[in-house]
């Protein structure tokens, strides 16, 4: 091919904008390792995470559904790719040409819409899959439970004012719930 | 070019073979990154543009970044699930002696092409790679694209279906 | 000077080498990584050969085969989400692959 | 250029596709499971049938013109072969169909996903049966294939069922990559001075017939493309799937599987080996190699299982044997051959899905709730707690053994015959000598069912003892018995090779 570069020189400014960039991006990093002041102090050395400190690893599990959602998504990428090509070509094409396009991709499309039909009518793409449970039980033992008090760190500064305990907080399931949560909120007060 | 392809081809082989050597899961997805990248620039300087926009979208976009979600997914779950035992399997010689072979006798046979029949010259296969070249025959109804077509919207359908059922915790019970 | 026989023995060093990979790996997901790589090499080989003979084909096939790595991956990864959900382990080593 | 021609030539295709996406969209969308549960079993039904009507039809005046058409610019072809192939695949579905919904109900499994993806898949391995091009051929190779990874994997919660999947899925994947690659290598190879590479079968079979010598590059084109549908077949080497998703799989998938991957697997092959039969003398030793290996590893391994699944599993490997002696047979220069091995195959393959079918279907009546039926053990003395059952097996063993007055005998002395036709000699004896092998197995079975005591002598109630499971059981008997009593009634299916494109 040394004779004739002709499709290929067509991405020299391609990769000159991608050499310059890297160029500009190195540049910023490594000029502000070598022109910044550096005084570390303690606190600056320290992680800082929304003054947090970081415990664990970074990685995090991501609940399932984010992968079917991620899963569909390859799947309906594709059909982009299809897509791309048929509508630069579409206007260029005669009349009956362009009825024959419209027709074949009608028919791609209405068979993956039929996919997605099928997604929603799934609730492939729902959140929160759990919906109906939480329905049924609006106020969950869990969240009216309660709980040892929120511990800041602080407690040998000073008294920690206690909410003062009610005086009988029924046992869950000893009464109805409408009782329960009266008492609960009551003792909140 | 020719420095730059054996660049791209060293490059290329590196990464995959480092991809099956390391131990790591997600060291593997990255090598396998590079490796889409690299045959992404060959796929340009085969003048085939639309596919290395495509190669970079689908492979190097989407797919590898699934890939590495799932491998993150099983990472935290069982930090020990994920290492390779780093056992060689007995047949493992056998398969890369034969494989050589194979590839010998591939690279000897493949010399002769050129001499079976020249290669096109660059303005018939120029105008082939663009997105136009590629729509105009791609929905020609006189050339054979049309079925292939159609029938790969069936085959992402039963994607979309088996997605739905193996990833989905709870599909709706059908009986009482 | 490129010719096309650069491409073809590119193409089948990178096949051997992800089907040297599946043989020799444990963990599903990198097997599968190199199935893909054994697609990719696939891929270019189909390219290369297109532009030789000075034909749209190879570059049709490759998209084709792209769709179908696509649908493969949305379902193999969600098999593997599967398991991993109802077993706790994806080894390979008690998925026992090869038993015969 | 006639779109409406060409619609009509995939007409059974299309109306299965169009019943599964029909089932799936009803199915998602109604909220009554009740109503549901009678629309996916019942609509899907009356799709296959329609399906069937339509191919039977076209079979009928395909046979009265003999005359083979080319459609969507060359991509596939509408042809005797083609047509029958779709005729043996629908009767599957249909039986894996009927087979299915109880079954289904009592692991808890009955989602309309179900028998959409069996529609799927069948349109899938129809595709494959009419593919005259390669690249039609992978793509509708990954749809039968990847449907039935999610099916073998339907029992969500099980991790047997789970762990066939994930197997079924990383070798079937492994497997296109061969295909894949051995299709570029073949579009490579093909190419002469004369004219660019191709992967039109047609035009592959022309060039080839012109050519003569073919290059090294196409011979492992050839290769490789053999390796990638001898693992969707289940060829000896490229078995080790096999038993294990079989048992892994829910028992009314195993059923299609055994039967619709393999009759697309080798439909496909048919076609392939077809296309390169004029250059037949330098693949052919390695498919009759393949051929020799498959029937005795099926058989011997099948000897040694005490699992009834796995038994079958196996024994299902020793047919894809025997029917890869009638593709040897058919790939031989010689017109009245070929078309004998082509006719056998069709017919094996027929009897091969029924009985299959039946077999599993008896497996399936026995099942208890929540549990299949697993060991040879658990048949011991069935032909006490239940007659019907034990005489139907009975049938269904002799005929996967090949005696007479069944229809496997009769597809094995087709098969037989045309392989001595083609000259083939040892293979046919080979061939027989590895179905005597096979029966020491059945008859087991036979042995246990019958002339053994049951544990407990009392009839135990079976909990699928649906109706749609005994129409599926007494259906394949009847099927079973009446043309292996008048094999001539199947006439059609002998002649599949009427009007194929290829010349050998």
């Amino acid at each position: 091919m040394s004779g004739n570069h002709g499709d290929i020189l067509a991405y020299v400014p391609l990769l000159v904008l991608i050499g310059v960039s890297t160029a500009i991006a190195l540049a910023m990093v490594v000029g502000s390792f070598l022109l910044g002041p550096k005084k570390p102090t303690a606190y600056k050395a320290t992680a800082y995470e929304c003054g947090m400190t970081p415990i664990g690893s970074a990685r995090e599990r991501f609940p399932v559904k984010f992968y079917l959602i991620a899963m569909l998504f390859i799947v309906f990428d594709i059909e982009t790719i299809f897509l791309y090509p048929w509508a630069v070509t579409y206007r260029a094409q005669g009349y009956d040409l362009k009825i024959f396009y419209f027709a074949e991709m009608l028919v791609f499309v209405a068979i993956l819409f039929v996919g997605y039909f099928y997604i929603l009518g799934r609730r492939a793409l729902d959140w929160d899959e759990s919906e109906r449970a939480v329905a049924r039980d609006p106020i969950s033992p869990e969240i009216l439970a309660p709980r040892p008090p929120i511990r800041f760190g602080n407690e040998k500064s000073g008294p920690v004012r206690r909410l003062p305990e009610p005086a009988h907080v029924p046992a869950y399931g000893a009464v109805s719930q409408e009782e329960r949560i009266a008492a609960l909120t009551s003792r909140r007060e | 070019m020719l420095i730059l392809f054996w660049i791209l081809a060293l490059t290329c082989v590196g990464a995959s073979i480092a991809m099956v050597v390391t131990q790591n899961p997600v060291r593997s997805a990255l090598y396998l990154v590079i490796t889409f990248l690299c045959v992404a620039v060959f796929y340009v300087m085969l003048s085939a543009q639309f596919l290395a926009a495509v190669q970079i979208i689908v492979y190097a976009g989407a797919i590898m970044v699934l890939f590495l979600f799932v491998i993150m997914l099983l990472n935290l779950g069982a930090p020990q699930a994920l290492r390779e035992r780093g056992t060689l399997q007995p047949f493992f010689a056998a398969v890369l002696g034969t494989a050589f072979v194979v590839m010998l006798l591939l690279s000897n046979s493949l010399v002769a092409l050129s001499k079976v029949r020249p290669a096109a010259p660059p303005e018939v296969y120029v105008p082939l790679g663009t997105v136009e070249g590629i729509g105009k025959n791609l929905f020609d109804p006189k050339q054979p694209w049309i079925l292939p077509f159609e029938i790969t919207s069936i085959l992402l359908l039963v994607a979309i279906v088996g997605a739905v059922i193996m990833a989905k915790r709870r599909i709706q019970d059908h009986t009482p | 000077m490129i010719t096309t026989e650069h491409y073809l023995v590119l193409s089948a060093i990178l096949f051997t080498v992800g089907t040297i990979g599946v043989l020799v790996k444990r963990n599903p997901i990198v097997i599968f990584m190199c199935i893909e790589l054994m697609l990719n090499a696939a891929n270019l080989t189909l390219v290369a050969l297109g532009r030789h003979f000075g034909q749209v084909n190879g570059q049709m096939y490759v998209i084709f085969a792209l769709a179908v790595a696509a649908a493969e991956v949305s379902v193999g990864l969600g098999i593997i989400v599967a398991i991993f959900r109802t077993k706790e382990t994806i080894n390979i080593d008690e998925v026992n692959l090869m038993k015969f | 250029m006639n779109y409406a021609a060409n619609l009509m030539s995939i007409m059974p295709v299309l109306i299965v596709l169009a019943t599964g996406m029909i089932v799936l969209l009803g199915d998602a969308c109604s909220a009554q499971w009740r109503a549901r549960r009678w629309y996916t079993w019942g609509f899907s039904l009356f799709g296959v049938l329609m399906a069937l009507v339509q191919a039977g039809n076209q079979l009928q005046t395909q046979m009265a013109t003999t005359f083979s058409e080319t459609a969507f610019a060359g991509s596939i072809v509408t042809d005797s072969f083609t047509l029958t192939c779709y005729v043996i695949l629908l009767i599957t579905a249909l039986l894996a169909i009927l087979l299915a919904m109880t079954y289904l109900e009592n692991r808890n499994l009955n989602l309309g996903e179900y028998y959409a993806l069996v529609l799927f898949s069948t349109a899938g391995g129809m595709l494959m049966a009419c593919s005259n091009d390669l690249i039609v051929l992978f793509v509708s190779v990954e749809i039968l294939s990847v449907a039935l990874y999610v099916l073998s994997g339907f029992a969500r919660t099980e991790e047997k069922s789970e762990e066939a999947a994930l197997k079924y899925f990383l070798l079937g994947a492994f497997a296109s990559g061969f295909l894949l690659y051995g299709i570029a290598l073949v579009y490579g190879g093909s190419a002469t001075a004369n004219h660019a590479g191709t992967t039109n079968l047609a035009d592959l079979n022309l060039y080839l017939i012109n050519d003569g010598r073919p290059s090294v590059l196409l011979m492992c084109g050839i290769a490789l493309l053999f390796v990638g549908l001898a693992f969707k077949a289940a060829l000896v080497p490229f078995h080790m799937w096999t038993p294990d998703v079989y048992e892994g799989a829910p028992t009314s998938v195993t059923a299609y599987m055994a039967a619709g991957a393999k009759i697309g697997a080798f439909a496909a092959l048919m076609r392939v080996c077809s296309a390169l039969a004029p250059i037949g003398e330098y693949w052919l030793p390695a498919v009759q190699t393949l051929a020799v290996l498959t029937m005795f590893g099926g058989n011997i391994l099948a000897v040694v299982q005490d699992n009834v699944k796995r038994m079958l599993a196996y024994s299902s490997i020793a047919h894809a044997g025997y029917l890869l002696v009638a593709v040897s047979a058919a790939s031989v220069r010689n017109e009245q051959a070929h078309n004998a091995a082509m006719g056998a195959m069709a017919f094996y393959l027929m009897a091969y899905a029924v009985m299959t079918m039946g077999a599993f279907g008896v497996l399936i009546y026995l099942s208890r709730k929540g549990r299949d039926l697993q060991t040879i053990e658990d048949l011991r003395g069935l032909a006490r707690t239940d007659t019907f059952a034990a005489y139907a097996m009975l049938v269904f063993m002799l005929s996967l053994g090949g005696i007479p007055p069944t229809m496997g005998f009769m597809g094995k002395w087709f098969i037989f015959s045309a392989t001595l036709q083609a000259g083939q000699v040892w293979l046919a004896i080979v061939m027989a000598l590895a179905s005597i092998i096979s029966i020491y197995y059945y008859l087991k079975i036979v042995w246990m069912m019958c002339f053994q005591e049951p544990e407990r002598p009392e009839v135990v109630e079976h909990a699928v003892a649906s109706g749609g499971v005994r129409a599926t059981i007494v259906l394949s008997l009847a099927t079973m018995l009446v043309f292996g009593i008048l094999p001539g009634a199947l006439g059609i299916l002998l002649n599949a090779a009427e009007t194929t494109v290829f010349r050998p």
